[in-house]
C-alpha cells in the first residue's frame, strides 16, 4: 500500500519532498517526523529509511561510512556507481547513488571502483592518427556493437556510437559524444567484449584536444601570459607572508555552500 | 608411434557437439580429400582438413591440440567444392569456439608486436580478435 | 440374363475349417442366423469345405438348385478365395457372384479368447457378405486384345538386343533410332571391360542381324513426333528425318566424300577430335553403311540454286536427291520398350577441371576414340608419358546435382589405363579415385590386372587442374587421404571419367508417356525388386541405362527382360483383367470434367458430353469416384449400393451400449496384414469390423459420412505405406477426403478424432493391433454419436463437400 | 541515381584510396553514393556457428539504418545497400540471409536491440561490381576518356565477393565481373589462374610469413601470366598482397615488386578524373611511375 501511494505523486509534489528529505536528514532527525518510509536491501542486508532519499544518503542514514565509492555528491566524479534491481523487475540496472532515489523493495551494492589497467603514455610524444590508439588500446577491436555500453551509461551516452568512431577514425565525433563521460566504469562492467570505453575515449580526447582541434585553449594561454607578467605576484607575496593562525581564520570564515 | 584407437559411442558427445556447434551431419563425410586438396593453407596445418573432419567423426578429442583450426583463414574454397555439400569452415570454427568460449584467448593481443599495429588496418585486426580472442 | 436382386437365389456354406473355426465360432448358430436372411435358399455347414467333396458340394448345389450366388464363410479370400471362383465358373457361374466372409483370419483366430463375441462377428461377418451377394453383377475377366507389335525406342545396344530378342520370338518390331546409324554410344567404344573384346567386333554382327532380321522394321535417322493411347493401342506418329541419299542406290562406295569441298565439319562420333565432309557415312562399320548429306553445312543445301552438286555430278549409281523432304509415318503398337540411353555429364560444368579451356584435359570417351585410332596406327594427338584420370567427375557431387554413382566410370577409367599402359610401357597413368567400385563379375580380377600392369592408383579426389599457359601441361592438386599428404603434379594429358546422365531424348519421350522420374533424373521403374524394368504405364517397358547408369551386361540382361516383359502381356494376344474398373452412371454425368485430373492414369476422356472410363488404362483404385458431385462415377464389385449396403447390415444389430468400428481395408496391405495378426493370434478388439476395398480412395468422404449417420462410432481408413502401394497417388487423395470429413466433423460438433487415416505395412501387426484398441477405447470413452447430430451429418452434404 | 553506401571502417582510414576514387568514379557514372547514418562496424568475419546470434547484431543493426533512411526520407524506397569493401558484402549479405532463413533468431536479435526499431528483412546488400554490372558496363565504357591502353592488369578476386555460392557475385571457379570491367576501361586483361586463392586473410595478424607466402606465389603467378599490375575489391587484401611485399622481398629477394590497385582508382584514371581521388599516397608500392610509363598521367 506504501508503495502505491508513492506512485502517484505528481513531480511537483517529488520535488518538495526530496526538499524536504535532503534536510540534514542524518543529523538525529526522529522517526515520528518522517511520513514515508521504505525498505531497501544494502548487499541483500533489509534497512528502514525515509522514502525519498538518494541510495547515498539511504545508506548513510543506515549507517554506512563512506572512505572510497563516494566523492563530489553531484554526480559528476563517478565515484558512486552502483548497481540496483528495482523490485518485481529483472533487469540489472546500474546509476550514480547520489543521484538514484531509493525506492520500496530496492536491492543494491556499490562499485565504489573499477579495477581497469590504463595504458600509461606521453601525449606529446604519440602521433595523431589510429594506430596509436590501437597501440596502447588493441582490444578496442573486439568490439561487437552489441550496444549494451549504452544501455549501462548513467550520464546517457552513445558510448558505443563513440567507440565505433574510434575505430574509424573519427576523433572529433568521439571527443564530442564522450565529453561527458564521468569515468563511472559502468560500461566497462557490462563490456561482452572486455573493452575500457571511458579509457579509450580519454586517450582519443587527449589527443584531439592535442592536435586535432587545431583551437588553442585561449584563456588557457591568456592566463599563462598574465601570470608570466607578473600579474598576481604582488599577490602571492601577501598570502605567503600571512601567518598560520591567519591563514585558518581565513579558511573558517570562507563563503561555501551549506551543509 | 601408431596409436590404438577405441571405436566407442563414449566419445560420440563430442562429435554430437560438433554436429550441434557448425549444423553439418559430419558422418555424412566420405574423406573424398577435396577439401584438403582445395585448402590454400594446409602446407601450414599440422593435420589436414579432411583428416580433422575424421577425427571428430571418430570423436577424437586430440584434435583440439592441434593449429589447423587456428591456420584456417575462412575462405570457403572447401564450401564451394565439398561433393557431399559439407561446411569444413564451419566444422572449424566450431573447433575453436570450443576453445575459446572457455575463455581462453588463441593469441595475447596485448604483446602483438607495436610497430605490427601501426600498419595493420582495421580490418585485420576486427577480423584476427574475431577468430583467435573469445 | 441378369435377375434384378429381389429374388436372386443365394447358397451359403460354413466351413468348419477342421475345427479352426468350430472349435471357436458357434457355426451351427451361423448357420441357423444365415438361413433366415432373404434370398437365401439353401444352407450348408460343412468340415472342409476347400477340400475335393466340399467343392464338389457347391458345384452339386449350384446345378441342382440353380443358385445365382454364392457365400463362403470360411478362411480369407487371399487363401482360398480363387479355388471357389474357379468352382463357380466350374459350375458355370461368373466367379464375381461370389462372396467370401472372412470369418477365420478375422474372426475366429484373433477372438480365440471371447468364443461367444467371435460367434456374433462371424454372423456380421456373413450378414454383410450376404448383402454384397445380393447386389453382385455376373461380370466377366475384361480381355484386352494386345497385338504382337512392339515398338523399340534408341537403338544402342539395349535396343538392338531387344529387337533381335523379340524379332526372333517373331513379333513385329518398329525399331527406330534418331542418329543415322543404330550401335548407340557402344560403337564409339574401344574395347569393353573386364574381357577387353572390342567393342566394334561384338556389335557390329548384332547390327548386322538387326538389318537382316525380317520382323524388325528399322526407321534410322529418325524422330518420335507423338505416341498416345495405352497398352494394346499405342498410336506412334515418327518422322524420317530427310538424307537426301537414296538408300536403295547408294552403295557407299565413298567417291562423294572425296569429292565433296566441305571438309572441315567436327564428326559427332569422334567426339569432335575429326572433321568428316558435309555428305557422309556416321562411321565405317555404320548399319545402314550408306552415305546422308548435312543440310547444315552442304553448299547446295544451304545456298540453293546451282551451287558445287559435286556429289551428285560423280555418284555412279545416281543416289543423290537434293529435294529429299521428311517423311511422316504413322502405326500402332501393342507395347512399347523404351532404350533411349544416356548422354554422358557435360564436363564443362565442373570448371574447376578446365574442361574446354585447357587443351590436354579430355573426357574419356574422347579417350575411347583416341585409342580406337591409335590403335590402327594414326593416333589423333600425342598423349605424353604422364597421364591422370580424375574419377567422380559429374557423380558423387552435390556441387553439380548429382549425387548418386555412375557405376561404369571406375571400370572403363581401369581399361583406358591398361590399354595405354600396355600398348607404351613408360607411360606414367595414375587414377585418382574416392572408391574404386570393381563390384561386377570379373571386375576385381581386371582390377588387379591394371595393378600388376603398373597403374597407380591415388585414393583421394583431385581438387583442381591449373594448366601452365606455355607448356599447356596440367596441374593436378589433390590429396593422398591413405598418407594425408598434398599431392600436386603435372600431367601430360588428364582424362576425366565423366558420369551418365538422363539423354535429352528420353526427355521428350518421357512427357509423351507420362513416365516418372526417379529423383536422380533417370525414368522410374514401376517397383525397384519386383518390376524393375516395367514402368507404372501398363506396356511400357525400360531397357539399359534410360533407367539409371549400368555396363554393357545388365544392359543387355535388362533388354532380355523388356522384351520377356512385353512377350508376357503379347504372347496370349489378349491380356485377361480383372473386372474391378470404374465406370459412368452416363445418365447421372453432365460432363463437368472434375474428374478427370484425379485418375493417376488419365484414363478419363469425355466423349459426346459425358465422361467415359478407358478400361485398358483404368487401375481399378477408384479415387475418381470421391471427385463426382453427382455420384456418377462407380466401381465394379465395390459399387456406391453394394458397400452402404456392407455398411447398413455391419451397423444394423448395434445394441445400446454397444460400439462399432467400421475398419475400411485396403487389398492389397491393410487387408493381408489383418489376415497377418489373425494368424499370429494376436487379440484386437471384436467391435470392429474389417471391410475389404482395393484401395481405401475408393472410401468417398460421401459413404464416411453416411456411415458415421448409420451409427458407426469411429472408422479407420487404412491405405498402403506409399512406397510400396501399387497406385500412385492414392495417398493424396485419401487425404484429402479424410481432411473434408473431419472439417465437417467439427462444424456439427463430432469429434475429428472418430475418424483416422493410417499408412501400413504388412509387417505392422502390433501397429494394427494398437490402433484398432485405441480407437475403440476412445469411441467407448466418447460415446454414440447423438442422432440429432447423425442426421445432420448427411443434410446437404454436397454443398458441404463441394461448396457453392 | 541516388543510392545508399556502406563504407567500412577501414575504408575511413587506412584505405581512403579505395573510397575516394569509388565516390568519384560513381559520380561520373551519375550514380550518388549517399553514406549509410550512424554506420557501425560491419561484424567481420561472418560468424559461422549456428547458435551464435550477437556477432550478428552489428551488421543487421546496420540494415536497419537503410530502413530508417528511408522512413526520413533520405532516400526513396531504395533499399538496396551498396558496399565496397569485399569483406562488408560477405559479412552484411550473409547475415541479412541468415536472418531471412531464420525467423526465429530474427526476432531474438529484434528483442535485443530494443533500443532501435524491428528489422523487417527487406534490405538487399549489392557490390559496386554487381551494380556496374547491372547497370552494363557498356556505359562505363561510355565515360572513358583516358583508355588504359596496354596496361597489363591481372585481376584479382580472393574469397569474399565469390564463395560461398549464396552470396558471390560470380562464378567462384571462373568469375570474369572484374575482366569485363577493366576490358570496358581498355585495360589489357591477364588471367590469372590464382585470382580465386585466399590472401592469407587476418592471419597476417597472427603469423605473417604464411601471408608473405601465399601473396609470393599470386603475384609470381600473376607475373608469370604478363602481368604489370593487380587489382582487388578488399582492403584486407590490398593490405596482405601489397603492404606485405616488404617482406615478401625480404624472403624472395630476386621478387620485383608490382602495384596493386582498386579497380575504382583504375577506374577514375580512365574517367580522367584528377589524380586526387586515387590518393596514391595511400598504395604502398607507388603504383604512379607504372601509369606515367603507360602515359595515362
Amino acid at each position: 500500500m506504501e508503495e502505491e501511494k508513492n506512485k502517484r505523486l505528481d513531480p511537483q509534489e517529488v520535488m518538495e519532498r526530496i526538499a524536504a528529505a535532503s534536510k540534514p536528514m542524518v543529523a538525529g532527525v526522529e522517526d515520528k517526523d518522517v511520513e514515508y518510509w521504505v525498505t531497501i536491501y544494502i548487499m541483500g542486508r533489509a534497512y528502514k529509511v525515509p522514502a525519498d532519499l538518494t541510495i547515498l544518503t539511504a545508506m548513510e542514514y543506515a549507517g554506512y561510512k563512506f572512505i572510497r565509492g563516494c566523492g563530489c555528491r553531484q554526480g559528476f566524479c563517478g565515484g558512486c556507481s552502483t548497481v540496483y534491481r528495482k523490485k518485481g523487475e529483472y533487469k540489472l540496472q546500474s546509476g550514480m547513488a547520489c543521484q538514484t532515489r531509493v525506492e520500496d523493495g530496492m536491492y543494491l551494492v556499490q562499485i565504489p571502483f573499477v579495477p581497469a589497467e590504463k595504458a600509461s603514455y606521453d601525449i606529446n610524444k604519440e602521433e595523431y592518427n589510429v594506430s596509436t590508439m590501437f597501440k596502447y588500446y588493441p582490444e578496442l577491436a573486439r568490439c561487437v556493437s552489441c550496444n549494451t555500453c549504452t544501455k549501462a551509461c548513467p550520464q546517457k551516452l552513445e558510448v558505443m556510437d563513440y567507440v565505433q568512431a574510434a575505430i574509424k577514425g573519427d576523433f572529433k565525433a568521439v571527443a564530442e559524444l564522450s565529453f561527458d563521460c564521468i569515468q563511472c566504469g559502468l560500461c566497462a562492467l557490462r563490456c561482452p567484449a572486455e573493452l575500457v570505453q571511458y579509457d579509450i575515449a580519454q586517450l582519443v580526447r587527449r589527443m584531439y584536444g592535442r592536435y586535432g582541434s587545431g583551437k588553442e585553449p585561449e584563456h588557457l594561454l591568456k592566463r599563462i601570459k598574465e601570470i608570466e607578467e607578473g600579474k598576481f605576484n604582488q599577490e602571492m607575496d601577501k598570502i605567503t607572508s600571512l601567518t598560520r593562525e591567519d591563514l585558518e581564520k581565513l579558511y573558517a570564515e570562507r563563503e561555501r555552500e551549506p551543509d | 608411434m601408431i596409436k590404438k584407437i577405441l571405436i566407442t559411442d563414449e566419445n560420440i558427445d563430442f562429435l554430437l557437439k560438433i554436429e550441434e556447434l557448425s549444423d553439418q551431419i559430419i558422418t555424412r563425410c566420405d574423406q573424398c580429400g577435396v577439401c584438403s586438396g582445395s585448402c590454400p593453407l594446409v602446407s601450414e596445418m599440422d593435420i589436414t582438413p579432411s583428416q580433422m573432419m575424421r577425427m571428430v567423426q571418430l570423436g577424437q578429442k586430440e584434435i583440439m591440440d592441434s593449429k589447423t583450426m587456428w591456420i584456417c583463414a575462412s575462405c570457403y574454397t572447401c564450401t564451394v567444392r565439398c561433393p557431399r555439400g559439407l561446411d569444413p569452415s564451419k566444422v572449424a570454427e566450431s573447433l575453436r569456439q570450443l576453445r575459446l568460449r572457455q575463455g581462453l584467448d588463441h593469441i595475447n593481443i596485448k604483446n602483438i608486436p607495436k610497430d605490427e599495429i601501426e600498419i595493420l588496418p582495421q580490418i585485420a585486426l576486427v577480423s584476427a580478435m574475431r577468430k583467435f580472442t573469445s | 440374363m441378369e435377375k434384378s436382386n429381389e429374388n436372386i437365389k443365394i447358397g451359403v456354406y460354413i466351413c468348419h475349417c477342421g475345427g479352426n473355426i468350430s472349435e471357436i465360432v458357434d457355426v451351427k448358430e451361423v448357420a441357423s442366423f444365415a438361413e433366415k436372411q432373404p434370398n437365401v435358399v439353401l444352407v450348408r455347414d460343412y468340415g472342409h469345405m476347400c477340400s475335393e467333396i466340399g467343392q464338389q458340394l457347391v458345384i452339386d448345389d449350384i446345378k441342382g438348385n440353380k443358385l445365382d450366388a454364392v457365400v463362403i464363410a470360411a478362411c480369407s479370400p487371399h487363401f482360398q478365395g480363387k479355388t471357389f471362383m474357379n468352382i463357380l465358373e466350374v459350375a458355370g457361374l461368373s466367379p464375381y457372384m461370389f462372396e467370401m466372409a472372412n470369418i477365420r483370419e478375422q474372426c475366429a483366430w484373433p477372438h480365440f479368447n471371447t468364443p461367444s463375441d467371435a460367434t456374433q462377428k462371424a454372423k456380421y461377418l456373413t450378414y454383410i457378405a450376404i448383402a454384397k451377394a445380393r447386389l453382385n453383377k455376373p461380370l466377366k475377366k475384361k480381355i484386352i486384345p494386345v497385338g504382337k507389335n512392339v515398338l523399340v525406342i534408341g537403338a544402342g545396344i539395349a535396343g538392338i538386343q531387344a529387337s533381335l530378342d523379340l524379332g526372333d520370338a517373331g513379333f513385329q518390331v518398329y525399331l527406330v533410332e534418331k542418329e543415322p546409324s543404330i550401335g548407340g554410344h557402344m560403337a564409339q567404344l574401344s574395347r569393353t571391360f573386364p574381357t577387353e573384346d572390342c567393342a566394334a567386333c561384338i556389335l557390329s554382327p548384332k547390327m548386322a542381324d538387326v538389318s537382316s532380321n525380317p520382323n524388325i522394321n528399322l526407321f534410322i535417322y529418325s524422330e518420335i513426333k507423338n505416341i498416345e493411347g495405352y497398352l494394346g493401342n499405342f498410336k506412334v506418329e515418327i518422322e524420317k528425318k530427310p538424307r537426301y541419299v537414296n538408300v536403295d542406290k547408294c552403295i557407299a562406295c565413298g567417291i562423294c566424300e572425296e569429292k565433296c569441298p566441305i571438309k572441315n565439319v567436327p564428326d559427332k562420333f569422334e567426339e569432335e577430335l575429326k572433321t568428316r565432309p558435309a555428305i557422309y557415312t556416321p562411321f565405317d562399320f555404320a548399319v545402314p553403311n550408306k552415305n546422308l548429306i548435312d543440310p547444315e553445312t552442304c553448299l547446295r543445301l544451304t545456298k540453293g540454286g546451282k551451287v558445287c552438286g559435286l556429289c551428285e555430278k560423280f555418284c555412279p549409281e545416281g543416289a543423290i536427291d537434293f529435294n529429299d523432304q521428311p517423311e511422316k509415318v504413322g502405326f500402332n503398337v501393342d507395347t512399347i520398350i523404351v532404350a533411349t540411353g544416356f548422354d554422358i555429364f557435360d564436363a564443362t560444368q565442373k570448371k574447376v577441371y578446365g574442361y574446354g579451356k585447357y587443351e590436354n584435359v579430355i573426357t574419356a570417351l574422347e579417350m575411347e576414340r583416341m585409342i580406337v585410332h591409335a590403335a590402327e596406327g594414326n593416333p589423333i594427338r600425342d598423349l605424353g608419358t604422364r597421364i591422370g584420370f580424375i574419377q567422380c567427375v559429374g557423380s558423387r557431387d552435390e556441387q553439380v546435382g548429382r549425387e548418386y554413382c555412375s557405376r561404369i566410370c571406375c571400370m572403363y577409367a581401369t581399361k583406358l589405363a591398361q590399354l595405354l599402359k600396355r600398348s607404351d610401357p613408360n607411360r606414367d597413368i595414375y587414377i585418382f579415385y574416392t572408391d574404386l567400385r570393381a563390384y561386377g563379375k570379373g571386375f576385381e580380377e581386371y582390377y588387379k590386372r591394371a595393378q600388376d600392369t603398373g597403374v597407380k592408383f591415388i585414393r583421394g579426389r583431385v581438387a583442381e587442374a591449373i594448366e601452365d599457359s606455355k607448356t599447356k601441361k596440367v596441374t593436378l592438386k589433390g590429396e593422398d587421404t591413405l598418407t594425408r599428404q598434398i599431392i600436386e603434379s603435372e600431367f601430360d594429358t588428364v582424362v576425366l571419367s565423366v558420369g551418365l546422365g538422363l539423354s535429352e531424348t528420353s526427355n521428350k519421350i518421357t512427357d509423351m508417356l507420362k513416365l516418372a522420374k526417379s529423383p536422380d533424373g533417370f525414368l522410374q521403374e514401376a517397383h525397384p525388386k519386383f518390376r524393375p524394368v516395367d514402368t507404372l504405364v501398363d506396356g511400357v517397358f525400360l531397357a539399359g541405362t534410360v533407367q539409371g547408369p549400368k555396363d554393357i551386361p545388365d544392359t543387355v540382361a535388362q533388354a532380355s527382360a523388356a522384351t520377356a516383359r512385353a512377350i508376357r502381356l503379347m504372347n496370349q494376344g489378349g491380356y485377361s483383367k480383372d473386372p474391378i474398373l470404374a465406370f459412368v452412371h452416363e445418365e447421372l454425368c453432365d460432363g463437368c470434367q472434375l474428374c478427370i485430373k484425379h485418375c493417376p492414369t488419365n484414363a478419363i476422356k469425355i466423349s459426346s458430353g459425358v465422361a467415359k472410363v478407358n478400361e485398358v488404362m483404368c487401375l481399378g483404385c477408384g479415387s475418381c469416384i470421391a471427385s463426382c458431385p453427382r455420384d456418377a462415377l462407380d466401381l465394379h464389385c465395390y459399387t456406391n449400393e453394394q458397400l452402404l449396403a456392407q455398411i447398413e447390415s455391419a451397423l444394423k444389430e448395434k445394441q445400446d451400449g454397444q460400439i462399432r468400428i467400421l475398419v475400411f481395408a485396403d487389398d492389397v496391405t491393410s487387408y493381408r496384414l489383418a489376415d497377418n495378426v489373425g494368424t499370429a493370434k494376436m487379440p484386437y478388439s471384436t467391435d470392429s469390423i474389417i471391410i475389404r476395398v482395393p484401395s481405401s480412395s475408393r472410401i468417398t468422404p460421401k459413404l464416411i459420412l453416411q456411415a458415421f449417420s448409420l451409427g458407426a462410432d469411429a472408422i479407420l481408413i487404412s491405405e498402403s505405406e506409399e512406397k510400396s502401394s501399387p497406385f500412385p497417388h492414392s495417398i493424396k487423395v485419401i487425404g484429402d477426403n479424410v481432411t473434408k470429413v473431419k472439417d465437417i466433423l467439427t462444424q456439427i460438433g463430432v469429434d475429428k478424432e472418430r475418424v483416422q487415416f493410417i499408412q501400413f505395412v504388412t509387417v505392422m501387426l502390433w501397429g494394427f493391433v494398437n490402433n484398432i484398441n485405441n480407437l475403440a477405447d476412445f469411441a467407448r470413452k466418447l460415446g454414440p454419436i447423438p442422432i440429432q447430430k447423425r442426421t445432420e451429418l448427411v443434410e446437404n452434404v454436397n454443398k458441404r463437400l463441394f461448396g457453392g | 541515381m541516388k543510392i545508399l553506401y556502406y563504407p567500412g571502417c577501414t575504408l575511413k582510414t587506412s584505405a581512403k584510396n579505395f573510397e575516394e576514387s569509388a565516390i568519384a568514379s560513381a559520380k561520373t557514372m551519375d550514380i550518388e553514393l549517399i553514406e549509410l547514418t550512424r554506420w557501425n562496424c560491419c561484424g567481420t568475419v561472418f560468424s559461422l556457428t549456428s547458435d551464435d546470434l550477437i556477432h550478428h547484431v552489428a551488421p543487421i543493426r546496420n540494415l536497419i539504418r537503410v530502413q530508417e533512411m528511408n522512413k526520413q526520407g533520405l532516400v526513396k524506397g531504395e533499399f538496396r545497400l551498396v558496399t565496397l569493401c569485399a569483406m562488408c558484402y560477405n559479412t552484411l549479405k550473409r547475415s541479412n540471409l541468415r536472418v531471412k532463413e531464420n525467423p526465429e533468431d530474427l526476432e531474438k536479435i529484434n528483442n535485443l536491440m530494443y533500443l532501435e526499431e524491428d528489422y523487417e528483412v527487406k534490405v538487399e546488400v549489392i557490390h559496386f561490381l554487381k551494380l556496374l554490372e547491372d547497370m552494363g558496363f557498356e556505359k562505363v565504357n561510355e565515360k572513358v576518356k583516358n583508355p588504359l591502353k596496354n596496361l597489363k592488369i591481372a585481376p584479382y578476386y580472393g574469397c569474399m565477393l565469390l564463395r560461398p555460392k549464396e552470396v558471390g557475385i560470380d562464378d567462384p571457379e571462373d568469375p570474369t565481373i572484374q575482366e569485363e570491367l577493366l576490358e570496358k576501361l581498355g585495360a589489357e586483361v591477364i588471367n590469372n589462374p590464382f585470382k580465386k586463392v585466399c590472401c592469407g586473410s587476418y592471419q597476417t595478424v597472427q603469423d605473417k610469413n604464411i601471408v608473405v607466402d601465399l601473396s609470393y606465389s599470386i603475384l609470381t603467378r600473376a607475373q608469370k601470366e604478363g602481368a604489370e599490375a593487380i587489382t582487388t575489391s578488399c582492403p584486407l587484401c590490398a593490405f596482405n598482397l601489397d603492404n606485405r611485399q616488404k617482406e615478401v622481398k625480404e624472403k624472395y629477394p630476386h621478387f620485383k615488386e608490382i602495384p596493386v590497385f582498386y579497380f575504382t582508382q583504375l577506374m577514375s584514371i580512365a574517367f580522367g578524373l584528377d589524380k586526387k581521388y586515387c590518393r596514391f599516397d595511400l598504395n604502398y608500392i607507388d603504383p604512379e611511375p607504372l601509369i606515367k610509363s603507360k602515359g595515362l598521367l
